[in-house]
Formats: C-alpha cells, structure tokens, sequence
C-alpha cells in the first residue's frame, strides 16, 4: 500500500483530478462546492507528495504512453514545475475556500455558483498541466485551455464592462497564441521534434530559429502582460470577480511567464539573445514606473492591485538582461523567487479587496474613509500582503529584489538597481495612500457581518508572502532541482 | 519555387492579413474571421512543412497538431460569437470600444 | 492522363474565381449564398478529379462530405432569415 | 509550368484574394459568404498537401459547422442604433500597440517569408519514419489517428477538455434561444431532412470506422453529426425535455469524461498515463473514439445553438441537441 502511494507520480494526477473535478462539477452543479472542496484540499496534499517523491527517490520526468521523447510527451518534474505546482496548490486552495464565502449557495445568480467550479477546475488543471509540460505544442494546447477557462471566468460577472473584458482577453490571448504556434511551426520544420530538452541540446544559432523565437516571445509577452502590451490587463483583471481577479493576477498571468522561462533558458539558450534581453528589460523597467505610477492615481482599490500587478511584471522581466555570466542563477533564482512570492501576496490582496468591497460597499478608495476602526483586520491584512509586493525585509519580494540587484551589479547594469529601488519606494506611496484613506479619523456607521471563509484565509495567504523570506531556503532549493542554470548561486541568502 | 515554398509563403500572407484585421477591424464578428484566417495561415505552415520529403508521404504529427489546433480555434470562435452577441444583447454595440471610466461601478 | 485531370480541376478552379463575382457584386444575399453553394459543387468535382489523379480514394470521402453538407448552410440560411432583419452593421 | 502548380498557384490566389476581400467587405453578410467559400478552397489546399485527415475535418466543420455558427451569430447580432460606445475614443496606447504590433510582427514574418522558407523546403524530413515503426503496436493503422490517439494522446485529452470547457463556457453566457421562430416548420425542408439525416449518419459511421486504416476519425465523424443534428434542429425536430438535464449533461462530457478515467486508469496501473496494454490499445482507442464522437456531435451541435437549457421546465423546449433517436 505505502509503496502504492510513493510510487505514484502525483504531478500527473495534479493534471488529471482537477480536469475529473470539473466533469463531475458539470455533471452535478448541485454538489459543484463539496466536490470543489475536496480537490482542493486534496491538491495540496499531492504536490507535497510530488516534490517528496523527487526529492528523496529522484523521481524522473515520464513522457505520456512510455513513448521515447520525440515521439510522446514529455511530462517534467523540475524544480520549477514542482514549486509553481506548490504555489498553484496552495493559492487555489486558499482561493478554493474563500470562493465558498464569495459564492454563497443560494443567491441571485444562481449559474454564477454553478458555472464558477468546473470553470475553475479547468483552469487550476490547466495551469497544473502547462508547468508540468515538456512539449512546445502540448504547451500551446495548455496555454489555450487556460485561456479560455480564463475567460470564461472574467465573463462570469455577467456585466457589459465584463463581457467587453472577456473578448479583449479572448482576443488578445487568441493572438498571442497564433503567434507562438507559428513559431512552433517553424521549429518543427526545422528540427522534427518538440520536445524541450532535445531541441535545447541541438538547436543552432540562425536567422530562422531568431524569427521563430522572436514570434514565441511576443506571443508569450502579450499574454503575460508587459508594458506596452499590458492595455488588457486592468480591465480583465478588475472587472472579474474578487476570487477570479486573485487567480488571473497571481496564477494566470505566471502560466505565460513560465513558459517564456522554459524558452529563454531551455530552448534558446544556444542563441545570441542580448539584443532581446535588453529590450525585454528596457520594456520592464518601463513596466515598472508606468504600472507604479497608474497605480497611485487610482481611485478604485481592484484597478490599483491591477496596476500593481503590472509593475511587478516589469521586475519578471528583469531577469532576462540579468541573467548572463555568473550572475545567472541568481537572476533565475531571483525571478522564480518573485513569481511565487507575488502569486501569494497578489492573491491576498485580491482576495481581501472583494472583502473590503463586500463590506464597505464600494471599492473606492475614498469610500475607504474611517474604514481603519471596523473592518481593521481587513485593512491590516491588505498591509502585509502589500508588504511583500513593496518588497520589506523579511518578505519574498525583498529576496528577489536582492537577488535581482546582485545580479545587477555582478553584469555591471547598475541602472536597473535605481529602478528596482524606485519602484520599491512608488510601491511603498501608493500602499500608503490607501492606508492613509483606511486610518483617517472619521466616524462610520456599522458594518455587514463577513463570512469567516472570506476574512482568515486571506490572512493566512498575506503571512505565509510576508515570512516567505525566512522560508525561502527550502524553495528554491527545491526550484534548483534540475534547474537550466547550470552555474552556481553565488548570492548569499539571508540579510 | 516549389509547392512546399509556394504553400507556406501563402500560410504567412494570411497569418499576417488576419493579424492586421484583426488589429484594425472593430466589428467583432470580422474579428473573429479575422483570427480564423490568421489560424488557417499557420496551420498552412504546419501542413506544408509535414508535406516534404518523399513523395506521397506525409508526416503525420503536423496534421495531427493541425486537427487538434482547429478544434481549439473551433472553440474559440463558438465562445467569442457567444460573447458577442451578449454584449449587443447588452450595450447595443457592436465593437469592444468601452473606456475605463465609463464601465466603472 | 494525370495531366489532363488537374488541367480539368484548373479550369473548374478557374469557374469560381468567375463566380466570386456574384459573391461580390450580389446584389441580395440570395445571390450571394447561391454562388457559395454553387462553389461547393464545383469543388466536389475538383475533389473527384483531384482523387482520379492522385489516386488516392480519401480524397473522395472529403467530396462526400461536401455533398452531403452543402445543405445545412443552404437550411440555415434559409432558416435565419426568419428571425433576422438587418444585415448591415 | 507543369498544370499542378498553376493549379496551386491559381488556387492560392484565390484564397488571398478571398481572404484580403472578406476582411476589408463593408457589408458583413458578405464577408461570411466569403469565408464560407475561403474554407471550401481551404479543404482543396489541405487535399494537394496529402492533408486528407485535415481536408475531411475543415470539410465537416467549414461547410456546416463554422458556417451555421456565423451565420446564426449575425442574424443574432442587432443593430447598433442603441451603442453609444461605438465613437469611444481609444487610448493613446493602444492606439500605439497596434503599430507595435504591426511595425514588429509584420516586417519579422516576411523577414523568414523572404529569406528562410525556401531553404527549408527541401531539408530535414518529418517524423514518419519513426511513427510507421511504431505504428504495428500503436493499436491504429493509419499514422494519423496513432499520433492523435496514441503517441501525443495527452494533446488530444485536453483538448477534449478545451471542446467541454467552451461548451460549459457558452451556457454559463447565455440562455439557449430558439434558432427560427417555432411555428413554421416548412414540409420542404423536412422531406430534406428526412431524406438527409440517415446519410449523414452512415456516412458518420463510415467516417470514423475507417479511422482505423485510413483518413477519418472521431472529430471529422462528430463534426459530420453535429451538422446533421442542426440541420435536424433546423427543420423542427427538438430533444424532449426529460432529455435535457442530466442525460444531455452526461453526453455531452462522456468524451472527455472517459478518456480522463482512461488516463488515470493507466496511471494507477503501469504509472504511465495514457500507456494501453499492448493486446487492448485497439479496443481502447475505438472506445475513446466512439464516445468522443458522440460528445463531439453533441458539443458542437449545442455550441451553435448558444446557450444552456432552460432551467425553468415551464418554458417552451428550447433546442437543444442529441446525437440519435430523436424520432
């Protein structure tokens, strides 16, 4: 039985129970909120056993059907598949337990409840099968499934500035797409195959594989939102409900970026990217102080985490002009770093938005006035989870910051630690203009009660971002598993 | 100039044809031919390049993808004709043009 | 023999490039859906003579199928107009 | 020149022709027609390429799929006398993201249109060496339907899931209105339809019992079916009410449904997903065929018709689709 249990390979059954899930959530919308539960404390579970059974037995990658690589489907246990599986789980199940609260069982909309779980669960399938995934095409499918589940959650909202949303986001993840399925195209033609690690080994520095890299990366770059490609994102990320907003900034937005780090660092790292690199981090930087600044002028709370989120992209940028020479790891470290540490924060911070609008009655960041006494916890919650986003010490943020302005001054490119810094201290003002809003001295009138479901799971998201520094050691020993940087950290961890 | 060249060259003037319409164009439902026709043109890469090699024998796994590839650009068009007419149902438009302020509260 | 077969399907090939004009010009719908149907015959015999000269029978499945569906266009054109009256954007 | 390429070469005109003329029409109804007759030539593109499997599915789906979807959408979309966003200014963004867009994209893709393709023309071969090797245990004789099925399988099970996801997508949109209005059912049309429906079905099965050996399979037969049921739809006939809760449900996942227990099954057994016993591929594979054609039909046939079924059993039966036994 116990051999049953470790010889199992959970990373896959993470793929293949969520997809279930959805089908008997389907298949019975009645029961959609237990079945809903269960997988999701459930997924947890299976990626703790996923990364214990490839870090004590060395589990091996597998490919679909036992077929030999360029043939099957590789399906791959790495460090970075394993740890975005962690987060994944971890946020999903938090967003899992905060969306019983959020979607009440009898209420108005009655499909809303129905429709939220199988859509969901594909989309948590979805992303679980996209990191696992070793095979361009394959992801290409994967990225599509997420995209759709996508919009489909972005459209749950029913309104016209969400629908517009939705077919935005269709669009633009419909154009993304093509253009890295021609890309694929063309390295199919070229080498016969398409499985990462083999064309990584024999793929050569041409114009054509150039042509086809540059498609991929700005396909991948439209649907991870960077600047100047980020004009869908506060729309679709605002408009959606609270849970979903949480789920496309901290997960869905990361499933594109996971992709473009398989690329750059897998697939291509045989050709000349320095031109790219630069241009990448030049669009970042911008990213950066443009989000930054939208983001203080806001005047609604969602559209501020969404800009935000914007900002915090421009950082995962950074790592591909950083990442050269020895400063190589750390940059990768640093990004992989982020990418976790701002899903849970982002998440929190969503989640707890839909709280305060819930309670307040409005997302206005004015309306907040006073709202400091009554909803504090509310309030202080949003404030640790920003803490990580800002980047203060003993935060994710702060590590991968660290690591990104190491990396920075090892290539001798000190211009990014200025803007790293002032993207730090723009974050720092638009977080203290809200809370400035929440502790003003103003008398309001009571309340509504909040269920339990929507107040601490939140908070438990925003503790676990907040302390994820001191954590950091075993995480990214486990993203170093099999990592495509093959020299090593040379950063010290710890302050 | 041969079939496979003349072919694939065809498959990026429709890629980029819909990619412009589908740019410019704000009726939505020339929107979505538009991103039809941008698929059909990479899926005549794909086809193409699976068409070299000995004569009468074609690689199997582009048109396999090719199939899989049209079904999901299937589903897309379904879901995005869907949500196009909600949002004529809704707002009496017919484009995407709703700017940020207006669509708040 | 293969020669005479694809000059065959050029020339019909040629016919629809003739017919687009009707598609184009119109001036009701009707017109305009009766040349598309018109193109999904013509096409069936390309097919056919496509198969003849490459011998390959599959190609004949894919002309049965153009026969066969050719009418649920035709049905839901016919049908549509029922509940639709504008056209235009 | 030899007459097959000027066939090519007048046939690939046409489609850019086709394609420039239907993208740039002013008048929408056109365009559709245009697109209709662009996937028609598509299908002959596909049959010169020796794409027959692809060739048989842009068939099923351009001439009766996408073409009753568009078709049905226009007629639905309404006037724009109401809109008062249409003169919405865009931001200066994106306005400046389309000439990104454009000036980047564009110039990079007739970069490789120019100068590559052609090299490439006559190089590296595909992978068919290596699929017929394998293709005695693959549980199919026809290359095509054992890479779908069998060796990139993982593919094909999500985007099962990805068919499943845009029809649960769709109902929770919109709620499924009537095609035409109910009371006139045209005799014409249903002598059509009778004299129809049963070839569309045996040719159906055709289609995908000789998947095995041949061009053909589970989404070319459900694309021909599901055309079939519109078509039935079309005419008058619709699915009893009994029919329309969990039985329409359970069919329309049955695809996916089985494939996944299929995936996991395997797991369980060899810690392999989706590696068949060597003796049951060929059963499976007819197994997962047969059920995803049904659930295709289904699901394609419900993706036209728009919406969910009504929750309320005391309105009229909306139209929703079967695969079979509607008379």
């Amino acid at each position: 039985m116990t051999e049953l249990i470790v010889q199992q390979n959970w990373f896959v059954w993470m793929t293949l129970l969520p997809l279930g899930a959805a089908v008997a959530t389907f298949l019975a919308p009645g029961q959609a909120r237990w079945i809903g539960l269960t997988t999701a404390l459930f997924l947890p579970f299976c990626a703790l056993a996923a990364i214990a059974a490839t870090v004590f037995s060395t589990a091996q990658p597998l490919t679909v059907g036992n077929w030999p690589t360029p043939l099957g489907i590789e399906l791959r246990t790495d460090g970075l598949a394993l740890v975005m599986l962690a987060v994944t789980a971890l946020v999903g199940f938090i967003i899992s337990c905060y969306a019983l609260g959020y979607f009440p069982p009898r209420q108005h909309h009655l499909s809303r409840t129905h429709y939220f779980w199988p859509l969901w669960l594909f989309l948590w399938g979805g992303c679980n099968a996209l990191f696992v995934s070793g095979d361009l095409f394959n992801l290409y499918v994967t990225l599509e499934l997420v995209s759709l589940a996508s919009v489909a959650l972005i459209a749950l909202e029913g309104g016209k500035a969400a629908l517009a949303a939705a077919l935005r986001y269709l669009f633009i993840g419909l154009l993304g797409s093509l253009a890295y399925l021609l890309g694929v195209g063309i390295l199919y033609a070229t080498y016969a195959t398409l499985d990462i690690t083999l064309l990584g080994e024999i793929i050569s520095d041409s114009r054509l594989n150039h042509a086809a890299m540059s498609l991929m990366i700005a396909g991948l770059v439209l649907k991870s939102a960077l600047f100047p490609l980020h004009f869908w994102l506060p729309q679709a990320h605002t408009m959606a409900p609270a849970p979903v907003s949480a789920v496309l900034s901290a997960l869905v937005v990361k499933a594109a970026y996971v992709v473009l780090l398989r690329l750059w660092f897998e697939v291509f790292p045989a050709l000349d990217t320095l031109a790219i690199g630069h241009l990448l981090g030049l669009l970042g930087c911008v990213a950066i102080i443009w989000g930054s600044l939208m983001a203080l002028r806001q005047e609604r709370l969602k559209l501020l985490i969404a800009y935000s989120t914007i900002a915090q992209i421009g950082y995962l940028f950074l790592v591909f002009p950083l990442a050269r020479g020895e400063a190589m790891a750390g940059a990768w470290v640093g990004g992989v770093l982020l990418m976790m540490t701002h899903a849970c924060g982002k998440a929190a911070m969503f989640l707890m938005a839909g709280t305060i609008h819930h309670t307040a009655g409005s997302d206005r960041i004015s309306r907040l006035a006073g709202a400091g006494g009554p909803i504090g916890v509310q309030v202080v919650v949003f404030t640790l989870a920003a803490a990580t986003i800002i980047g203060l010490p003993p935060s994710g943020g702060f590590f991968a910051k660290w690591l990104f302005i190491n990396a920075a001054l090892a290539t001798g490119q000190w211009w990014y630690i200025a803007i790293i810094l002032s993207g730090t201290l723009l974050a720092a003002a638009y977080i203290a203009r809200v809370l400035g809003w929440a502790f003003l001295d103003v008398k309001r009138s009571s309340y509504p009660v909040i269920p339990w479901v929507m107040k601490w799971p939140p908070l438990a998201l925003s503790v676990i971002a907040l302390v994820f520094g001191l954590i950091a050691y075993a995480p990214v020993q486990i993203a170093l598993i099999g990592a495509p940087v093959s020299v090593p950290l040379l950063v010290e961890f710890g302050p | 100039m041969n079939t496979v060249s003349l072919y694939a060259g065809s498959g990026i003037i429709l890629f980029s044809l819909g990619l412009h319409a589908l740019l410019i164009r704000r009726h939505l439902l020339r929107k979505i031919l538009a991103a039809n026709i941008m698929g059909s043109g990479v899926f005549m890469v794909f086809i193409a390049m699976g068409a070299r090699g000995e004569s009468g024998v074609a690689d199997p796994v582009p048109q396999a993808m090719v199939l899989t590839g049209i079904v999901v650009s299937l589903c897309f068009t379904a879901v995005a004709i869907v949500l196009a007419v909600r949002i004529n149902k809704l707002t009496g438009c017919t484009t995407l043009a709703v700017d940020e302020e207006s669509s708040i509260d | 023999m293969i020669e005479l077969y694809i000059s065959l399907a050029l020339i019909l090939l040629l016919t629809i490039a003739i017919g687009l004009v009707r598609v184009l010009r119109g001036p009701t719908a009707t017109d305009r859906m009766l040349a598309a149907q018109l193109f999904g015959t013509t096409a069936v015999a390309i097919l056919l003579l496509l198969g003849q000269a490459g011998g390959n029978t599959a190609i004949w499945d894919v002309a049965l199928i153009f026969a066969l569906l050719a009418a649920v266009a035709a049905v839901t054109f016919v049908r549509r107009k029922d509940i639709d009256t504008t056209t235009e954007t | 020149m030899e007459p097959a390429l000027i066939f090519d070469l007048v046939l690939l005109l046409i489609l850019i022709g086709l394609a420039w003329l239907l993208l740039a029409s002013t008048d929408l109804f056109r365009a559709v027609v245009l697109f209709i007759a662009f996937g028609l030539l598509l299908a002959l593109a596909w049959v010169r390429l020796g794409a027959p499997d692809v060739a048989l599915a842009e068939a099923a789906i351009g001439a009766g799929i996408t073409g009753a979807l568009l078709l049905v959408g226009l007629g639905r979309l309404g006037s724009t006398e109401r809109c008062r966003f249409s003169r919405a200014p865009l931001t200066f963004l994106q306005r400046l993201s389309a000439p990104v867009l454009v000036g980047v994209m564009i110039p990079s893709i007739s970069l490789i249109l120019l100068l590559e393709v052609h090299q490439l023309a006559g190089t590296t071969p595909g992978r068919q060496g290596l699929i017929n090797a394998f293709l005695d245990v693959s549980g199919s004789g026809h290359g095509v339907t054992a890479v779908l099925l069998n060796f990139r399988a993982w593919d094909t099970l999500l985007e099962k899931g990805v068919l499943l996801l845009a029809l649960i997508t769709i109902w929770s949109l919109d709620q499924a209105r009537p095609l035409f209005h109910q009371e006139d059912i045209s005799p014409q049309l249903m002598g059509l339809a009778r004299l129809l429906l049963p070839l569309v079905i045996v040719v159906a099965g055709f289609v995908l019992w000789q998947g095995d050996q041949a061009p053909g399979g589970a989404f070319q037969s459900g694309a021909l079916l599901s055309a079939g049921i519109l078509l039935a739809i079309l005419v008058g006939y619709s699915l009893p009410q009994r029919w329309q809760g969990l039985s329409l449900r359970l069919l329309l996942a049955i695809g996916f449904g089985v494939f996944l227990l299929i995936a996991a099954a395997t797991l369980l057994y060899s810690g392999y997903p989706l590696q068949y016993p060597e003796h049951l591929a060929g059963s499976l594979i007819l197994l997962i065929e047969l059920v995803a054609t049904a659930s295709i039909a289904a699901l394609l046939a419900a993706a036209v018709v728009g919406g969910h079924p009504p929750d309320d059993l005391s309105t009229p039966a909306a139209k929703a689709p079967s695969t079979s036994g509607r008379r």
